[in-house]
C-alpha cells in the first residue's frame, strides 16, 4: 500500500508541525488511499499532500486536527462552520479507518458529537437559541482551551534547556579531600554485651563482682597516671597531697588513697619521701 | 589518613570567616555541588561550623555574580538555588559536543506537562478531557521519573483521584526560577453568542 | 536548538576567534566537560571551526589559571590536560558535603573497648589474654582516633608496655558523669589476676 515515492515526501516525525505540510504541485498525486493515487483535491477539502498515515499519527487527537483543518483553513474559530468541518473531518476518519491506522475511540466519539451540532443547527433557529443557547458553544470553548494548552507546549519547547541550551559547570575535588566520616553509633548496651561475651569465653566463672568502689578507683587511677604524665615534663613529680581534692570529702580521699595504693602495688607509680614527715612525692616509674 | 570529622554541638557556628575566605568557600561549594544550592543549604551543609548571616551569604553570592559577569561561566538563580552554567550565547559553540545529551520530547508530553504546570494542581481526568485523548500510563512515569511532576493528593471526587503537580527540578531544568516566570498563555476570545 | 554539527570539511577551521571569546569558550569548556581537557582535546570538541594555533590556545590557557589565582577553584595540570579543582586549603571546609558512614564496630573493637573502659588502666598484653586473641593496631588505632581511649602511661614490668584508659569524650558519649555509672556486671571474674 505504501509507495517508496510517497515515502519520500514524508514529513520527518520530529518535525511534528503538520502546517508545515507544503502544498504541492499537482504532478504529484496528492494522496494514496487504497493504493491508488489521488490526483486530484476535492472541492472543499484541505489535506496536507504528504503521506496521510504519517501526517494523521502526527494529531494529538480530534481537537488537535479539528485545530487543523480550521487554522489552515482560516475559518473564524468562534463563528465555527461546522458542515464544511464535519464533512472534512469524516473524510479524515474515514482515510485513517481505510489505511487501518489504529484509530482512537476519541476520533469516533468526536465525529458524533460534530454529527449532533450539525442536526441540532438544522433545526429552527428560534427553538435551538431559546433551550441552550448555541450548539457550538461548548466545542469551540473546548477547541479554545486545547490550542492555549497546545501553544503552551511549544512555548515550553523553546525554553532553555539543560544539556540542550546551557551546560551546568562542575569542577573536580583537590587530591586531598577526604569526605566527613560519620561516626559508627554505639550503644551502651552494646558494651556490656561485648563485655559478657568475654567474660563467657573466660570460662571462669569465681563470683567477683565489680563493685562501685572498685569502678571508682579505677577510674582515680586512671586520672592519677593522666595527671603524673602531664606533670612530667615540667616536674617530674607530684605532691602526695596534691593528689586529693578537699573538696571530693571523705569519699575521694578515700578512693584516691586506695587508687594511689592499688597503682604502688602493681608498679604504676612510685613514691619517694625524701625526709622522715617530709612530703611524699609521687611519680611516675623511671625507665 | 581518613580524619574523621565528628561535628559535635560545640563546633557549629562557632568560628568567624573573613569575607575573602567566605566567598572562595562559597563559590567553590557551589562549583562542586550535584545540585543548585540556596542559602539555606549553603548555611547547613557548607558553613556549618562558621557564624554567618543570610544576608552576608546574599551579599557574597551578589559578589560572585558580578564576577563572573561575561564570563565562561555563570552564576545563575533557578527555582531550588543557585548554579554555574555555561551562558547561552556559547551553547552553539559548546552543544554539538553534547547533542546527544538532550533528549526530545514528544508533544503529548509537552503538552501534559504544560498542563500541570499552568493548571495544576490538577487530575489526569481534568487532562484528558483537555486534551481530547487518553494520557498514557508511560507519560506520566517519563515525568515522574524526571522529577518534573509529583502527586499532591487526591481530588475529592468520586474516585479520590491524584492530583499532579511540578517540582522546583522542573524549574531547574528549564532555568525558571518561579512559575510565574513561565511564558504567558494566549488570551482566549470570547465567544460571544 | 541543538546543531548536529556534522561538520563538513569546509567548516573545520574556518573561522576567526578573538583572544576574549576564545578564552570564555575554553574557560567554559573545561568546566562542563567531564574528564581533563588538553590543548589538542579542547581544539578537537570545543574549537574546530575556529583557526587557533596550540600556542594561544596555551596561552589562554595561562591567562585562566593567572584569573582564578587564590580564588574558590582553581585551574590545574593534571597528567592528561587541565581541569578546574577546589584549591586543598578549602578540602577541610567544603567535607561536611560528602558524609560517609564509617563500618559498624567489629565485636573485637568493643570488646576492646569494654576492657578498656572496665579495667582501666589496662595494656594490650593484658587485654590479649583476657580476650584470649591478639589484639590488632588497628583496633587500637579506631579507638583512638574515635577520642575514647587514651594512653596513660606506662606500666613497669618488662617491655613497659603502654597503659590505656577511657577518656572524657567516652563518658560523654555514653551521657555518663562517671565511669562508676557504667552498669554493673554480675559475675565477673576479676581480670586483674
Amino acid at each position: 500500500m505504501s509507495d517508496p515515492s510517497a515515502k519520500a515526501a514524508i514529513v520527518t516525525p520530529q518535525d511534528s508541525n503538520p502546517t508545515k505540510g507544503v502544498m504541492l504541485q499537482q504532478v504529484l498525486p496528492f494522496a494514496l488511499l487504497r493504493g491508488e493515487a489521488i490526483a486530484e483535491k476535492p472541492q472543499d477539502l484541505f489535506i496536507p499532500p504528504d503521506a496521510l498515515e504519517i501526517i494523521l499519527e502526527m494529531f494529538e487527537g480530534p481537537l488537535d486536527l479539528l485545530l487543523y483543518l480550521i487554522r489552515k483553513q482560516k475559518f473564524d474559530i468562534l463563528d465555527l462552520p461546522i458542515a464544511p468541518i464535519t464533512t472534512q473531518y469524516m473524510t479524515y476518519v474515514d482515510l485513517m479507518k481505510d489505511i487501518k491506522l489504529e484509530l482512537a475511540a476519541e476520533y469516533l466519539v468526536m465525529a458524533s458529537i460534530l454529527a449532533e451540532i450539525k442536526s441540532r443547527l438544522l433545526l429552527p433557529k428560534q427553538a435551538v437559541e431559546e433551550e441552550e443557547g448555541d450548539p457550538r458553544a461548548e466545542l469551540v470553548r473546548k477547541l479554545q482551551e486545547y490550542e492555549v494548552i497546545k501553544n503552551a507546549a511549544e512555548n515550553i519547547d523553546q525554553l532553555p534547556r539543560i544539556d540542550r541550551d546551557s551546560f551546568i559547570a562542575s569542577v573536580e575535588l583537590a587530591e586531598n579531600f577526604v569526605p566527613e566520616i560519620v561516626n559508627t553509633q554505639v550503644d551502651l548496651a552494646e558494651l556490656v554485651t561485648a563485655l559478657q561475651g568475654v567474660i563467657k569465653r573466660t570460662q571462669a566463672y569465681e563470683h567477683h563482682h565489680i563493685q562501685k568502689e572498685s569502678l571508682s578507683t579505677r577510674e582515680r587511677m586512671a586520672k592519677i597516671l593522666a595527671t603524673l604524665k602531664d606533670a612530667d615534663k615540667a616536674q617530674p613529680y607530684y605532691n602526695f597531697s596534691d593528689l586529693f581534692t578537699i573538696k571530693e570529702g571523705k569519699q575521694g580521699v578515700v578512693v584516691t588513697f586506695l587508687a594511689v595504693l592499688e597503682l604502688i602495688k602493681e608498679s604504676l607509680i612510685t613514691c619517694i619521701q625524701t625526709q622522715v614527715y617530709g612530703e611524699i612525692r609521687v611519680s611516675l616509674p623511671k625507665s | 589518613m581518613v580524619k574523621s570529622v565528628e561535628l559535635n554541638p560545640e563546633k557549629i557556628r562557632h568560628k568567624d570567616i573573613d569575607d575573602a575566605k567566605l566567598q572562595r568557600l562559597v563559590e567553590a561549594a557551589l562549583f562542586i555541588a550535584d545540585k543548585p544550592l540556596s542559602v539555606q543549604l549553603l548555611k547547613r551543609d557548607f558553613l556549618i561550623e562558621y557564624r554567618v548571616s543570610n544576608l552576608r551569604i546574599r551579599d557574597i553570592i551578589n559578589a560572585i555574580q558580578a564576577d563572573y559577569k561575561g564570563r565562561g561561566v555563570e552564576l545563575n538563580k533557578v527555582a531550588s538555588g543557585y548554579r554555574f552554567q555555561t551562558p547561552a550565547d556559547l551553547s552553539e559553540d559548546l552543544a554539538h559536543l553534547y547533542k546527544e545529551k538532550a533528549p526530545k520530547y514528544s508533544r503529548a508530553i509537552l503538552e501534559t506537562l504544560a498542563l500541570i504546570a499552568y493548571k495544576q494542581p490538577i487530575t489526569r481526568g481534568e487532562i484528558e478531557d483537555i486534551r481530547g485523548v487518553a494520557v498514557s500510563s508511560q507519560i506520566i512515569k517519563t515525568l515522574t521519573e524526571r522529577n518534573w511532576i509529583k502527586t499532591v493528593g487526591h481530588k475529592e471526587v468520586p474516585g479520590r483521584p491524584v492530583l499532579y503537580a511540578s517540582t522546583q527540578e522542573f524549574l531547574d531544568y528549564f532555568s525558571l526560577t518561579s512559575l510565574d516566570q513561565l511564558p504567558a498563555l494566549m488570551p482566549m476570545e470570547d465567544f460571544n453568542h
